[in-house]
């Protein structure tokens, strides 16, 4: 698999944690995400996962970000996920199939995820 | 990070049969055969997505509930007749289809290859473990 | 209780068509049906229990799934062959598998089915709905 | 139908309310057997689910068993359901394919799902 299937974690502004996933994940690779964003969700910061480079998700990884975003909920943490026009129809397909697209708190770019983060 | 304990693939230009031991890091390699079989078919990139996605959440399922405790084998083969009709088989030799109300999966596994697959078919075969099997229409407008 | 609103049923020996709305209060009646049929045919009790298990899973989904608004039809119908080989339909016309991560059901009604038929088939058909045909091999031993 | 498909509450002995299922049940009664769980987990007494003369259910009515059951553990009213050799093959098939039986809190007899929960 090209190194362009990639999960990475970074403070991309003050209070911020960023999860930028990119390329296509399944059951191989979603034990990283949680781990990763159960660090995230541990470090004070806000949360945002960029799925803007995202080009396929299974359903594993779409459960992963189902429990993240309730986990985020019950503990009061700021989460959002920037979801737009460069996400992948391999991503957007399968929120649409199961109705979760309006379930995962989506901002349509990177940016105004991470705004919408900080903000709340 | 891949480890194909198994892999005996034989690429053909109608079709391939791959053998691998049930585990996740072998999936994305299924997905990998699939698109490669399906590029001379003149299929739309995002019928491609959909058929990976249901052979993916197939191959889920047998990575993540045939074998509770060693995995075994799971044998997936590709087919296409008359360059139209594309045939997926993904068979287990686990535990059979066990339902489990606490199941660790999102739970929507099975509906989204009904969905997607024009038919889906899932055998438990006398000898035991489970046989999934898609047929997806690649003609242009099929759903 | 019973509102069998559109009830048309037709048995013979061999098989029965019925067409009935999805309600919850018709599916009993589809149970009714199945065990007349299979009367005749030597299966164990315990096998009829695990068919119209299978059968009342499917028609539940058809009623609980199929018609977010109105209720339309069902139709359900059952095939002998050599005795031994009983096909179930139940088709519906409503919108089509929908895998919903917040299911009001338990989410075990196709893998339900799936361990009970020793084959189940799930079509979307162009015109919209759901066609779930079950096998049920009715020989003694064959499971 | 024949009317030995039947759910019937009443308070079985002083603080323990029983609801006895008899024949077959599925989505055309699960509601009314909710209707009886509830009012009984509302009533202040223990419950107990009787399933001796019960022939057969669907997953709606093991879902609303399995929730009446979640339902007694929080807010911590006993909770038995009586299933045993008496208990009918469709009810008994269900709990196994699924692997429910040892998550309902059963007891052998009614007369022991009485006293336990009478005792809890
Ligand atoms: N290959 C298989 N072997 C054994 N059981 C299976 C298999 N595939 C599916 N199942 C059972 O069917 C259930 C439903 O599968 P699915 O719809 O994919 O949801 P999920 O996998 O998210 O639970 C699973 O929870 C599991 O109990
Ligand atoms: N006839 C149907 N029409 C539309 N959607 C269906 C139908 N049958 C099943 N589904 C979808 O498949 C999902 C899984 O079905 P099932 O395994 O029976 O679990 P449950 O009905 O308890 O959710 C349902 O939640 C529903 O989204």
């Amino acid at each position: 698999m090209p190194d362009v299937n990639a999960i990475v974690a970074e403070r991309a502004e003050p209070g911020v944690e960023v999860v930028t996933v990119t390329g296509e994940h399944d059951l191989s690779t979603a034990p990283e995400l949680k781990r990763q964003l159960d660090a995230a969700l541990a470090s004070g910061a806000a949360v945002v996962v960029d799925l803007m480079q995202t080009t396929f998700i299974d359903s594993t990884v779409l459960r992963v970000l189902i429990l993240a975003r309730e986990d985020a909920g019950e503990r009061g943490i700021a989460f959002r996920v920037a979801l737009g026009e460069s996400t992948g129809y391999g991503v957007r397909r399968l929120l649409e199939l199961t109705g979760m697209e309006q379930r995962l708190a989506t901002a349509p770019t990177r940016a105004a995820a991470i705004a919408d983060a900080a903000a709340l | 990070m891949r480890r194909v304990t198994s892999g005996a693939m034989t690429p053909n230009s109608s079709g391939f049969e791959l053998e691998l031991a049930a585990l996740a890091d072998n999936v994305p390699l299924v997905r990998h055969a699939l698109r490669g079989l399906l590029e001379g078919t003149g299929s739309s990139d995002e019928r491609v997505s959909d058929i990976a996605l249901a052979v993916t959440e197939a191959c889920a399922n047998a990575v993540l509930h045939a074998y509770p405790d060693t995995p075994g084998p799971v044998e997936v083969s590709a087919a296409l007749s008359a360059g139209s009709l594309l045939t997926v088989t993904v068979r287990d030799h686990g535990s059979g289809m066990a339902p489990r109300v606490d199941s660790p999966g999102l739970g929507v596994g099975l509906p989204v290859m009904a969905a997607i697959a024009d038919a889906l078919e899932i055998d438990t075969p006398a000898d035991a473990g489970t046989l999934v099997r898609m047929t997806f229409d690649l003609r242009p407008q099929a759903s």
